[in-house]
C-alpha cells in the first residue's frame, strides 16, 4: 500500500536531487548517498567485530557464569532504546573527541547499536552447526581457525546472513541515533566521502519531512522516501541472499 | 599375519572429570592389518579409538595418563603437532557426515587445508581417493553435485575418500557401518579389506560377525578394561577369558 | 519582551541594510570557519534554507545542523558542542519550565505564529483566552460548554520542552499550566504528529505553528482574531513568538556572518517569507 | 611437500613417528604459520569480545552512573512505588511506566506469539515450496520496515478503527500500542521460529507418522516441542524488541503519565517516556537523571524477562 502511493511518482531527479526547503520538487540525493555510506561504514565496523565476538562466544568462551551473564547482557541490550545509543555516541564523539556531528560518529554509534544483534546471531548460528561436521574437519587435521573458516561459517552462513539483513534493515531505518550523532544536514554535495561531514540519512530525512518540514509537498516526499526506503531494504536482502540462492540451486543441479 | 606393531598403547588411563573411562589399557596395534574393538556399549572402545588421533582433546575435562606411541613417538608428548597427527591418523564416524558442499569439495577439503591449491594436483587426489573408496564410478559424472544428495552408504564411502585424501597411514573407523543397510555395510567391509594392504585400520564395531569377518586381530573391552586381545580367529573360536566367551556367545551385551 | 524587541529589530534592520547586503556578497569567499547548529526542530527548515544559501556565497564555511528540541540548543552552546543554539523562546530569560542561560546572547531570527487548531468536525471557530485556559487545564471537557455540539473534548498537547508548547502556554494561556492526565488527553512528540493527530481525531483540539496548518484541520480565532499574518501585523492576534539563535557571548566570525545573513532584509523578505515565517522587522 | 600419492606408499613406523613431531624452528614452515594464524585469530576473537563488552559496559555505566544521581533528591520508595510522575513539581514516581512496560510487553506477546508460531508452522510445514520461497523474503522485508512507518499506519488506520469499534473519543492506549507492536514483532518471531521448525530433523517426523499420527498431531506433539529452544529464542528476540521499541509506541500510546486502568486509557511506558522527554530536559537535572535511571531499569527488566523465559524453558525441558 505504501509502495503504491510512493512508487509511481518516483523519478531519477528525486533520487539524485538536492533537498529543498521552500519549493516543491526537492530530492533526496545526498540523504540517499549518506544512508548507504553510513550503513556501509557501520556494517564494515560491526560485522567483523560482531562476528568475531560471536565466534568467541560460540567456540572459545569457557562455559561459566560470567560468560552466561555477558550473553544475557548482549541480548538485553537489544531492548535498550536506540536513543540511549545516540546519547552514548554523543558523549563519546562530541564530548570526548570533539568531532561535532559527523558521518563517522553516526556510523560508529550505529555500529554499536548493531553489535549485540550481530554477536548473538553469529553465536546462535555457529552453535546450530552439527558437531559431527566439526569433528569431521578436526579429524582431517585442520586447525581450529581452518575449521571455523571452512566449515562452521559456510554452514552457518544462512543464519548469519539473515541476521545481517535484519540488522542492516534496522540500521537503514534507524533515525534517533543519526539525528543525535550525525545531524540533519548534508554537506550539500552529492558525492561526499569526507568522514567528518555531517550526514543526514534517508530515514532521518523521512523523520524530518514527516515531522517538521514545511515544504508544500512534504507528504508527497515522505511517501516517496518511504517507498525508496522499503525498496532499498528489499534490495539489501536480495544482494545478500541471491548468492546463497544461486549456490543452493547449483548444488541441487 | 605381519606383526610389526605400529601403535603401542601403554598403561593408558582416561578420565572424564572424576569418571574413569579407560583403565590401564595396554595394546599393540599391528601395521597394515585390521584391528577390531568389540564390547558392549559404554565399555570404552570408542573412547580408546578417539585417543588415537586425540579427538578427546576437545572434550572439556578429559585427561589422559600413560602413553600411546605411534612409531616410537608419544602422541601425547609436548612436541607432537596435533594437526599432523590427525592428518596421519584419519577417522570415519558412525554417522556419515559429509560437509554440505559438493562431492569434489568434500574430498578436496583436506588437501586444501594442508596447502594444496593446484587444480591438477587436487583433481588427481580426488580421483584417486574416490577410486580407493570404490565410489569413483558412481559419482565421476557429477562431482559438482551436493554430497548430501548421495545415499547413506555412498555418503559413508565419500567420508572414507575424504579421510584418505589427506594421505593418512592409519584409518580409524568408529562403528562406520552401524547406520547403514546390509548391502552398504558389505561394500564398506570389502573396501576395508582392500585398504588394509596400504593402511593400518582400527575399527570399532558392535557387530561381532563383522569383527569376525573382517579383522585380523580383535580386542574385547569391558568396563574400560581390555579383557582379551588376540588374533581374531582365536578370540572367536577359543577365547581364554570366560567373560569373552559369554559375550561372543550372546549371553550379554 | 516587546519593549526589548524594538531596538533588536532596528539593529537587525540596520545590520541588514549597511553590512548585510553589500558585505556578504563581496567579502564572501574569504570567510572561513565551521558552524555547528543544534536545537529547535521548528526552526530547522529556516536554518537549512539559510545554510544552503549562505554556503553558496561562502563555500569555505562548513555548517552542520541538527535538531532535537529547543532546550538542546542553549544546552549544547553551554557545553560547547554547538556554536548556535536554535530555540523557540528567549533562553536568556526565565520561561515557564526552564531557567535562563547565563552568558548567552539571544539573536532573534524569525517570528513564528501559533494557532489553536481543531478537527474539522468541531463546530466552534472562536475561543476566548479564558475558554482556552479552561479547555487545556481540563476544567471544560465538553464542546457544548464553549458553544459547540455535545461531544467530549480531546485535548492533544505537545510534549514538555517543545518550543511551541512554551510559547502557546505563555501567549495563549497566559502562563497557566496544562492538564497532565485524563482519558481524553494525549501528548505528541513533534509538529508532524500533532498535525496527524488533529486531522484524524474527531473532537480534538491542539495547537501548532501556523505553517503546518492544512485545510484538513481548522484554525481557531482567539478573542475574535483569526491567526493570519495580517492580524499579527496589526496587533490583534497575539499568539506569536520569536525564534532565537543563542550564542555564547556576542557572535563572532563565521557565526556572526551567518546570523547576520539570516537577519538581512534579503533573507527575511525572501526565503524566510516563503517558509511562512514572518520577518522580524514587520511586527511591532 | 606434505602430500603423497595416496595409492602407493609404505612407510616405516619410525619414519611416521618422527613426522608427527614439531618441525624445528623455521618460522616460515607451514605448520608454524598455521599455528601463528590460529593463535592470532583467537586473540582477535577475544579482543573483539572484550571490545563488545566494553561498549556494553560503557553504556551500562553511562546509564547507571547518571541514573543513580536521581536518588540524591528522590527517595527510592517514591521512584519505585509512586505513580505520580510530575517532574515539574518534583514528583518522580516511575511505577506507572514500569507497570506500563510489563503490561504492554505481556499483551504484545499474547497477541503475537500464537499467530507468529502458526505462521511459522504454516511456512515450514504446510506451504508448498514455491510459495515459501516468496513468503520468506516478504517476511524478512517486513522486519526491515522502519518502526516510524508502523507507528504512522497505527495512528492513521488502526486508531480510527478502534475508535469506531469502541466508541471512545481517543483510542490511544495499551491495546493500540500492543497491536502495533505485535504486528511489528510478528515477522521476527515467525521467521526465526520458521528456521527452528525447518531445522527439526526429518526422522522425528517420520517416526511420528510411522506411529500413525496425523499431520496435526505430528506438528503439535513432535515438531513444535523439538523446535522449542529455537522458538523460545525467537520469542526472546521479539520480546526484547517489544520492550525496547519507541518510535511506533510513542505515536499510539497517548504519552500521558497516568496508570493504565483500562486498555484504552492513554498512558506511557518506560521507552516512550524516555524518548519524549530525554532531549527536552536540562542536562544536569534530577529529571534527566531519572530518565537515565529508567533506561537502566528498562535493561534490567528485559534481562529479568530473558532469564525468566530461559528458566521456564529449562523447566519445561525437564518436565517433558
Amino acid at each position: 500500500m505504501l509502495l503504491r502511493k510512493g512508487l509511481p511518482n518516483l523519478s531519477w531527479d528525486f533520487l539524485t536531487g538536492l533537498p529543498s526547503e521552500i519549493e516543491e520538487g526537492g530530492g533526496i540525493g545526498p540523504a540517499l548517498f549518506n544512508s548507504f555510506y553510513i550503513l556501509f561504514l557501520s556494517l564494515a565496523i560491526s560485522i567483523p567485530l560482531g562476528m568475531a565476538a560471536g565466534i568467541y562466544l560460540a567456540e572459545f568462551a569457557p562455559d561459566n557464569r560470567f560468560i552466561a551473564f555477558i550473553r544475557i547482557c548482549v541480548e538485553g541490550l537489544s531492548s535498550v532504546p536506540s536513543i540511549i545509543f545516540g546519547l552514548f555516541g554523543i558523549s563519546l564523539f562530541v564530548d570526548i573527541f570533539h568531532l561535532d556531528l559527523t558521518i563517522l560518529g553516526g556510523a560508529v554509534s550505529l555500529a554499536f547499536l548493531n553489535l549485540p544483534m550481530l554477536t548473538r546471531v553469529t553465536e546462535e548460528s555457529l552453535r546450530s552447526v552439527p558437531t559431527e561436521l566439526k569433528n569431521a574437519s578436526f579429524a582431517l587435521g585442520s586447525t581450529h581457525l581452518q575449521t571455523i573458516r571452512t566449515v562452521l561459517i559456510p554452514v552457518a552462513l544462512n543464519g548469519i546472513i539473515t541476521g545481517i539483513c535484519l540488522t542492516a534493515g534496522r540500521a537503514f531505518g534507524e533515525s534517533a541515533v543519526i539525528i543525535l550523532t550525525a545531524g540533519v544536514t548534508t554537506s550539500g554535495e552529492l558525492w561526499d566521502f569526507n568522514l567528518l561531514s555531517p550526514g543526514e540519512t534517508l530515514a532521518v530525512h523521512l523523520w524530518y519531512v514527516q515531522s517538521e518540514a514545511i515544504v508544500p509537498d512534504a507528504g508527497d516526499i515522505a511517501q516517496k522516501a518511504t517507498a525508496v526506503l522499503i525498496m532499498i531494504v528489499l534490495a539489501i536482502n536480495l544482494v545478500f541472499r541471491v548468492p546463497l540462492w544461486m549456490k543452493a540451486r547449483r548444488m541441487k543441479g | 599375519m605381519q606383526a610389526t606393531a605400529l601403535i603401542e598403547i601403554n598403561k593408558l588411563d582416561l578420565f572424564y572429570g572424576a569418571f574413569q573411562a579407560l583403565k590401564q589399557v595396554s595394546l599393540e596395534i599391528p601395521q597394515r592389518a585390521i584391528t577390531a574393538f568389540i564390547g558392549p556399549s559404554g565399555c570404552g572402545k570408542s573412547t580408546l579409538l578417539r585417543t588415537l588421533n586425540r579427538m578427546n582433546d576437545m572434550i572439556p575435562g578429559a585427561r589422559v595418563e600413560g602413553s600411546i606411541e605411534i612409531g616410537g613417538t608419544d602422541i601425547y608428548g609436548g612436541d607432537v603437532h596435533v594437526e599432523t597427527l590427525r592428518k596421519k591418523v584419519g577417522m570415519v564416524f558412525q554417522q556419515p557426515n559429509p560437509f554440505p558442499k559438493s562431492i569434489y569439495d568434500n574430498v578436496a577439503y583436506g588437501p586444501r587445508l594442508h596447502g594444496i591449491t593446484k587444480r591438477r594436483e587436487l583433481d588427481e587426489i580426488v580421483e584417486n581417493s574416490l577410486r580407493s573408496a570404490a565410489l569413483w564410478n558412481e559419482v565421476k559424472d557429477h562431482l559438482k553435485r551436493s554430497a548430501l544428495s548421495l545415499s547413506g552408504g555412498q555418503q559413508q564411502r565419500l567420508c572414507i575418500a575424504r579421510a584418505l585424501a589427506v594421505g593418512p597411514d592409519v584409518l580409524l573407523m568408529d562403528e562406520a557401518t552401524s547406520a547403514l543397510d546390509p548391502i552398504s555395510t558389505i561394500k564398506i567391509e570389502e573396501l576395508a579389506q582392500e585398504l588394509k594392504d596400504r593402511y593400518t585400520i582400527v575399527m570399532v564395531t558392535h557387530n561381532m560377525h563383522q569383527a569376525a569377518r573382517v579383522s585380523h586381530q580383535t580386542v574385547f573391552f569391558l568396563n574400560g578394561e581390555v579383557v582379551e586381545y588376540s588374533a581374531t580367529e582365536k578370540l572367536f573360536s577359543d577365547p581364554s577369558d570366560q567373560r569373552t566367551e559369554d559375550y561372543i556367545s550372546g549371553r550379554f551385551g | 519582551m516587546k519593549k526589548w524587541f524594538k531596538p533588536a529589530a532596528l539593529i537587525a534592520l540596520a545590520v541588514s541594510l549597511t553590512a548585510g547586503g553589500a558585505s556578504v556578497a563581496s567579502a564572501a569567499s574569504s570567510l572561513k570557519g565551521k558552524i555547528v547548529i543544534n536545537g529547535s526542530s521548528a526552526l530547522l527548515p529556516l536554518t537549512l534554507q539559510a545554510k544552503s544559501e549562505f554556503q553558496k556565497l561562502n563555500p569555505k564555511v562548513k555548517i552542520s545542523a541538527s535538531a532535537v528540541s529547543s532546550i538542546a540548543g542553549p544546552q549544547s552552546v553551554r557545553k560547547g558542542i554547538a556554536d548556535i543554539g536554535a530555540v523557540d523562546w528567549d533562553a536568556s530569560v526565565d520561561v515557564p519550565g526552564f531557567k535562563k542561560f547565563d552568558g548567552q546572547v539571544a539573536n532573534p531570527v524569525a517570528v513564528t505564529v501559533f494557532a489553536a487548531v481543531v478537527n474539522k468536525n468541531v463546530g466552534v471557530s472562536n475561543l476566548t483566552t479564558k475558554q482556552l485556559q479552561d479547555i487545556f487545564s481540563g476544567k471544560v471537557t465538553n464542546w457544548k460548554d464553549v458553544g459547540g455540539s455535545d461531544a467530549n473534548i480531546v485535548v492533544v498537547n505537545r510534549k514538555f520542552g517543545s518550543g511551541t508548547r512554551v510559547n502557546f502556554q505563555m501567549k495563549a494561556l497566559g502562563g497557566q499550566d496544562f492538564m497532565t492526565k485524563g482519558d481524553n488527553y494525549k501528548e505528541t512528540g513533534s509538529s508532524g504528529d500533532m498535525k496527524t493527530a488533529i486531522e484524524t481525531t474527531p473532537n480534538a483540539i491542539g495547537y501548532i505553528d501556523l505553517p503546518y496548518v492544512t485545510d484538513k484541520m481548522k484554525a481557531l480565532s482567539i478573542n475574535g482574531a483569526a491567526p493570519t499574518e495580517k492580524n499579527v501585523l496589526n496587533g490583534t492576534y497575539k499568539v506569536w513568538g520569536i525564534g532565537y539563535f543563542m550564542t555564547k557571548g556576542q557572535p563572532t566570525g563565521a557565526t556572526k556572518a551567518f546570523i547576520e545573513y539570516i537577519q538581512s532584509a534579503k533573507f527575511q523578505n525572501g526565503s524566510l517569507k516563503k517558509l511562512k515565517f514572518i520577518p522580524l522587522a514587520a511586527v511591532k | 611437500m606434505l602430500e603423497m600419492n595416496a595409492q602407493s606408499r609404505v612407510i616405516a613406523p619410525a619414519e611416521l613417528g618422527n613426522s608427527l613431531r614439531q618441525a624445528g624452528g623455521d618460522p616460515l614452515d607451514r605448520r608454524s604459520r598455521l599455528k601463528f594464524f590460529n593463535s592470532t585469530f583467537k586473540i582477535v576473537c577475544v579482543s573483539a569480545a572484550v571490545f563488545v563488552c566494553l561498549v556494553l559496559f560503557g553504556i551500562l555505566i553511562l546509564m547507571f552512573r547518571t541514573g543513580v544521581m536521581t536518588f540524591e533528591t528522590v527517595s527510592f520508595k517514591e521512584f519505585f512505588f509512586s505513580t505520580n510522575w510530575d517532574p515539574e513539581n518534583g514528583h518522580f514516581g516511575a511505577l506507572l511506566f514500569i507497570f506500563g512496560t510489563f503490561a504492554l510487553t505481556a499483551l504484545t506477546l499474547v497477541l503475537a506469539v500464537p499467530i507468529a508460531v502458526l505462521i511459522a508452522v504454516f511456512l515450514a510445514e504446510i506451504t508448498p515450496v514455491w510459495l515459501r520461497g516468496t513468503l520468506r523474503p516478504i517476511m524478512d522485508l517486513l522486519v526491515g520496515i522502519p518502526s516510524v512507518v508502523y507507528g504512522y499506519l497505527g495512528l492513521t488506520i488502526l486508531i480510527p478503527m478502534l475508535r469506531e469499534l469502541t466508541g471512545r473519543d481517543l483510542a490511544d492506549g495499551l491495546l493500540a500500542a500492543a497491536i502495533v507492536l505485535a504486528i511489528m514483532v510478528l515477522p521476527t518471531i515467525a521467521r526465526i521460529s520458521d528456521d527452528a521448525i525447518s531445522a527439526v530433523p526429518k526422522k522425528y517426523r517420520d517416526a511420528s507418522y510411522a506411529l500413525g499420527s496425523t499431520r496435526f498431531q505430528t506438528i503439535f506433539r513432535v515438531v513444535l516441542p523439538a523446535a522449542r529452544s529455537g522458538i523460545v529464542y525467537a520469542v526472546i528476540l521479539g520480546m526484547a524488541r517489544a520492550i525496547g521499541e519507541t518510535m511506533a509506541v510513542v505515536m499510539v500510546i497517548g504519552n500521558t503519565p497516568q496508570l493504565a486502568d483500562s486498555l484504552f486509557t492513554p498512558t506511557a511506558v518506560l521507552t516512550s517516556n524516555i524518548v519524549m522527554q530525554i532531549t527536552s530536559v536540562e542536562f544536569d537535572s534530577t529529571w534527566n537523571y531519572a530518565l537515565y535511571l529508567m533506561g537502566f531499569l528498562l535493561l534490567a527488566i528485559s534481562l529479568l524477562l530473558i532469564v525468566a523465559v530461559r528458566l521456564l524453558q529449562k523447566k519445561g525441558a525437564k518436565a517433558s
